[in-house]
C-alpha cells in the first residue's frame, strides 16, 4: 500500500503536466497568431 | 438571363474570379476570350452553380446563385475538360444514365445517340477504349440529351476533327433556334467568331471589354471598381 | 428520391459487372485473409473455431472498406462529382443507392464468404434465422455509415488513409455486435443474439438518417 | 500575409483578456486548493486506500470531457442548422479540449487500474469505450484540420461532430453488453465506492470546482485562437482580389 503514492504522484502529474502544457501551448500559439491580425479584430480587447 | 454583379469567386485562397460584371440576353451565343488563367472555366463553373459565390451577386436563368446554386444546376449543360463519363460503362449506358437522371426519356437518348454518329459499333463499346474525340462526343451526347437552357461549354472544339468542329457549330445553332443560350469560350477564333453574337473578353478574373461581333462595345466596362467585396 | 436511388444503385452495380472489380479482387482479398487467420491462430488448438464468428467479420469489414474505396474511385474519375451534381440527382437517392449498391455487393461477398468458412474451418451452421438477418442488418450498418464517410473524405488527396481512421472506430459496434449474434446463432441459443440485431438497427437507422441529410452538403466542394 | 505589430496599440497583444485573467488565477488558486485537499487533508480510502486520491481528478475530468463531446456535437448541429460561425468555433474548441480531458481521464484510469485490478489495462466497459471516444475526437480533429477549403472542411467535421454523441452512445451501451455478457462486472464493484463522505467528497466537489475553471478557461481561450486562425485564413483576401483586377486591367 506504500508503494501507491507513486501511482497517485504519477497520475496527479498527468493531469497538471498535460494540463498545464496544453494552456501554455493555447497561450503562445494566440501570441504569434495575434501579431498577425489587426488589434480592431480582436473582439475582445 | 445571366446577370452577375462583382462576382467573385475563390479557388481555395486565389480569387480566380475577381468582381465580374456581366449581363446577357437569352438565345444569343456568346463566346468567351481570354489568356489561360483568366477565369473562363471559373466563370463557367460560377454561372453552373458549382462554385460559390464569395462576394457580389449572382442571378442565372431567374435563380439567385446567393441563396440557392443547387436548382439551376439540372437546366444547365457543362461541357467542361474532363468528360464526366464512367470509363468501365459503354458509351449507351453513360448517355442513359446521365439522361435518365435529368429526366429524360428513351426517345432523347437514342435521338442523342443518333444526332452525334454514337448508335453503330461505338454504343457498346467501353468508354476506356474511346479516343479523346469519341469521348467528347459522347459527353456532347449526354449533355443534349438533357435538353438544357444555358450551355456552357469549355473548349468544345479541343480535340475534335473538322467534322466533329462542324457538327458542334450546327448544334450550338439548333439549340440557340430552339431557345437555350450558348456561353462557349474556345481558342479557336476564327470558327468562334463566325459562331458568335457576342465577344467577352476577361482577363485577370474580370470581365475587360463586351462586344459585338464586329467590335462595337456592347456595355462600357471600367474594369476597375472596387469595393464589392461583402461579408463572407 | 427512391427512383434516383434506383437509377444510381443500378449504374454502380452495371459498372461492377462490367469491370468485375469487387468479384475480381475484393473477394479474392477476403478468401486470403480467411486463410491468413488460419496461419496466425493454430487450426488445431481450437482456436480458429472459437473465434470463427469474430474473424468472419474482420474479413468482411476489411473487404467493405476496399469495396468503399472501389465506390468512391469510380466518382471521383474525371469529372464525375461535378456531372453528379449537376445531373439535377437528389443527393439523399444519390446516398441510398450508393449503399444499396455497396450491400448488395457485401452481402454476395459474405454469402461466399461464409460458404469459405464453412468449409476451411469446418464450421457447423445453425441458427439460420438469426444469421440471415443480423447480416443482412450489419450490412446495411456498414454499407451506410461507410459510404456516408466515404463522401466525407471523397476528393481529399488524404480519402486513403482518413476512411479507415473514421469508419473503423464507428463501426465497432456493428462489429461487436454482429460477432456476438454469430457466437449467439451458432451455439444454438438465438435468444442472446436478437437484443444485438436491434442494437445494429438503431446504427443503421441513424446512419441512413444522417446520410440523407448529410449527403447534400458533403457533395458540394466550397 | 499582412503583419501588424500592435505592441504599440490599445488592443492586447494575446487572447487573453481581463475576464480570462480574473478566471485564470481562480482556476489556479482552485487547483492549489485541490492538491491540499486531494492529497494531504482527505484521508486514504478504507478499501483502495491512497489510490482513491487518483479520483479527485479522474472523475472531474471525464465528465468535463464529456461536456466537452456534448458543446461540439451540439456546436455542430447549430452551424449545420444555422450556419453560424460561432458554433462551428466553438464545435472546433471544445473538441481539442475534449481530445486532451479525455488522454488524460485514459491515462490517469491505467494508472489507477494498475494497482486497483493489478494490470493498466482491462477490457473494462468505461475504459474500452474511452479508448474509442478518444479514437473518435481524433478522427473529427484530422478531418477539421484538413488542408482543404475552409467551408469543406468545418462542414465535413461538423457532421462528424454531429455524430460524435450518438455514436458515443451506441458504443458504450455496445462494450457495457459486450462485457456483461461474458463475466459479471465484479471489477467495478471497487470502483468509486458508494460511502465516500466528508473530506473525501469535499475534496471531489473541489475537483469538478477547479477542473471545471480550468476547462473554461481554455475554452475561451482556444476559442479566440480558433478565431485568430481563421482571420489569419481570411487576411490577404481583399490584397489577391485588387492584384488579380490590376492584371486584368492592365492587359
Amino acid at each position: 500500500m506504500i508503494d501507491n503514492w507513486g501511482f497517485v504522484a504519477a497520475a496527479w502529474a498527468v493531469v497538471f503536466g498535460g494540463l498545464g502544457g496544453y494552456a501554455i501551448r493555447t497561450i503562445m500559439r494566440g501570441r504569434s497568431l495575434t501579431r498577425q491580425v489587426p488589434p480592431e479584430k480582436r473582439r475582445w480587447s | 438571363m445571366v446577370h452577375l454583379r462583382g462576382a467573385v469567386a475563390l479557388l481555395g485562397r486565389f480569387p480566380a474570379l475577381a468582381g465580374v460584371d456581366l449581363d446577357l440576353e437569352p438565345r444569343r451565343i456568346v463566346l468567351l476570350r481570354g489568356a489561360n488563367g483568366a477565369g473562363k472555366t471559373t466563370l463557367l463553373r460560377t454561372l453552373a452553380g458549382l462554385v460559390a459565390l464569395a462576394a457580389g451577386e449572382a442571378t442565372v436563368l431567374g435563380v439567385d446563385l446567393r441563396t440557392d446554386r443547387r436548382s439551376v444546376r439540372h437546366r444547365v449543360g457543362l461541357l467542361g475538360h474532363a468528360t464526366g463519363l464512367y470509363d468501365d460503362l459503354t458509351v449507351g449506358d453513360n448517355v442513359r444514365f446521365w439522361a435518365r437522371a435529368a429526366g429524360a426519356d428513351a426517345d432523347d437518348v437514342e435521338r442523342a445517340l443518333t444526332r452525334l454518329g454514337l448508335d453503330g459499333r461505338l454504343r457498346s463499346v467501353a468508354v476506356s477504349r474511346l479516343s479523346a474525340g469519341q469521348r467528347r462526343r459522347t459527353s456532347l451526347a449526354c449533355l443534349i440529351a438533357r435538353r438544357p437552357e444555358l450551355w456552357l461549354l469549355d473548349e468544345p472544339h479541343a480535340g475534335l476533327d473538322q467534322q466533329g468542329r462542324d457538327l458542334v457549330d450546327a448544334l450550338l445553332r439548333e439549340a440557340t433556334a430552339a431557345g437555350a443560350t450558348v456561353i462557349l469560350s474556345s481558342h479557336e477564333l476564327d470558327r468562334s467568331m463566325q459562331l458568335a453574337d457576342e465577344v467577352i473578353t476577361i482577363a485577370g478574373g474580370i470581365v475587360t471589354r463586351d462586344s459585338d461581333v464586329a467590335g462595337v462595345q456592347v456595355v462600357p466596362t471600367d474594369g476597375g471598381a472596387e469595393g464589392h467585396r461583402g461579408d463572407r | 428520391m427512391l427512383q434516383d436511388a434506383l437509377l444510381i444503385a443500378g449504374k454502380d452495380l452495371r459498372l461492377e459487372l462490367r469491370s468485375r472489380v469487387a468479384l475480381n479482387q475484393v473477394l479474392p482479398f477476403a478468401l486470403l485473409v480467411l486463410v491468413l487467420f488460419a496461419f496466425a491462430l493454430d487450426p488445431d488448438r481450437g482456436v480458429l473455431a472459437q473465434a470463427t464468428p469474430g474473424l468472419y467479420w474482420i474479413a468482411v469489414l476489411f473487404s467493405a472498406l476496399l469495396a468503399l474505396q472501389r465506390s468512391f474511385a469510380i466518382e471521383a474519375a474525371d469529372g464525375n462529382r461535378d456531372a453528379l451534381r449537376l445531373s439535377g440527382l437528389d443527393p439523399a437517392g444519390i446516398f441510398l443507392g450508393k449503399v444499396l449498391a455497396v450491400s448488395v455487393q457485401l452481402i454476395v461477398l459474405e454469402v461466399l464468404l461464409g460458404i469459405g468458412v464453412a468449409v476451411l474451418y469446418t464450421t457447423h451452421i445453425e441458427g439460420w434465422g438469426l444469421l440471415v438477418v443480423s447480416s443482412v442488418i450489419a450490412t446495411a450498418s456498414i454499407a451506410a455509415a461507410g459510404t456516408l464517410f466515404g463522401v466525407l473524405a471523397a476528393g481529399l488527396r488524404v480519402r486513403e488513409t482518413l476512411l479507415p481512421l473514421l469508419l473503423l472506430p464507428v463501426l465497432a459496434p456493428v462489429l461487436i455486435g454482429s460477432t456476438r449474434a454469430f457466437e449467439a446463432a451458432l451455439a444454438g441459443s438465438p435468444s442472446e443474439g436478437w437484443p444485438w440485431v436491434g442494437l445494429m438497427s438503431i446504427f443503421a437507422s441513424l446512419y441512413v438518417v444522417a446520410g440523407v441529410l448529410g449527403f447534400g452538403p458533403l457533395l458540394e466542394e466550397s | 500575409m499582412t503583419t501588424q505589430l500592435s505592441n504599440t496599440s490599445s488592443g492586447p497583444d494575446s487572447t487573453a483578456s481581463r475576464g480570462t485573467r480574473i478566471l485564470g488565477v481562480l482556476a489556479l488558486v482552485s487547483m492549489a486548493a485541490l492538491a491540499l485537499f486531494g492529497l494531504v487533508l482527505s484521508p486514504p480510502d478504507a478499501n483502495q486506500g491512497e489510490v482513491v486520491r487518483i479520483l479527485y481528478v479522474h472523475v472531474p475530468s471525464a465528465t468535463f470531457a464529456y461536456i466537452g463531446c456534448l458543446l461540439t456535437t451540439v456546436g455542430s448541429a447549430m452551424y449545420l442548422w444555422r450556419r453560424s460561425q460561432w458554433w462551428e468555433l466553438v464545435a472546433y474548441a471544445s473538441a481539442e479540449i475534449a481530445t486532451v480531458f479525455t488522454a488524460i481521464v485514459l491515462v490517469t484510469g491505467m494508472i489507477w487500474g494498475r494497482p486497483t485490478w493489478g494490470v493498466y489495462w482491462v477490457w473494462d466497459a468505461r475504459l474500452t469505450s474511452t479508448a474509442m471516444l478518444l479514437l473518435l475526437l481524433l478522427g473529427y480533429l484530422a478531418v477539421r484540420r484538413l488542408p482543404a477549403d475552409h467551408g469543406v472542411r468545418t462542414r465535413r467535421a461538423a457532421i462528424l461532430g454531429l455524430l460524435l454523441v450518438p455514436n458515443v452512445i451506441i458504443v458504450r451501451q455496445s462494450v457495457q453488453w459486450w462485457r456483461t455478457l461474458h463475466q459479471k462486472p465484479t471489477l467495478l464493484a471497487n470502483g468509486v465506492g458508494a460511502e465516500i463522505e466528508g473530506l473525501m467528497l469535499f475534496a471531489l466537489f473541489v475537483g469538478f470546482i477547479a477542473i471545471g475553471l480550468v476547462f473554461t478557461w481554455l475554452l475561451i481561450h482556444r476559442f479566440r485562437l480558433a478565431w485568430l486562425e481563421d482571420q489569419v485564413d481570411e487576411a490577404g483576401l481583399d490584397v489577391a482580389i485588387a492584384e488579380r483586377r490590376a492584371e486584368g486591367a492592365a492587359s
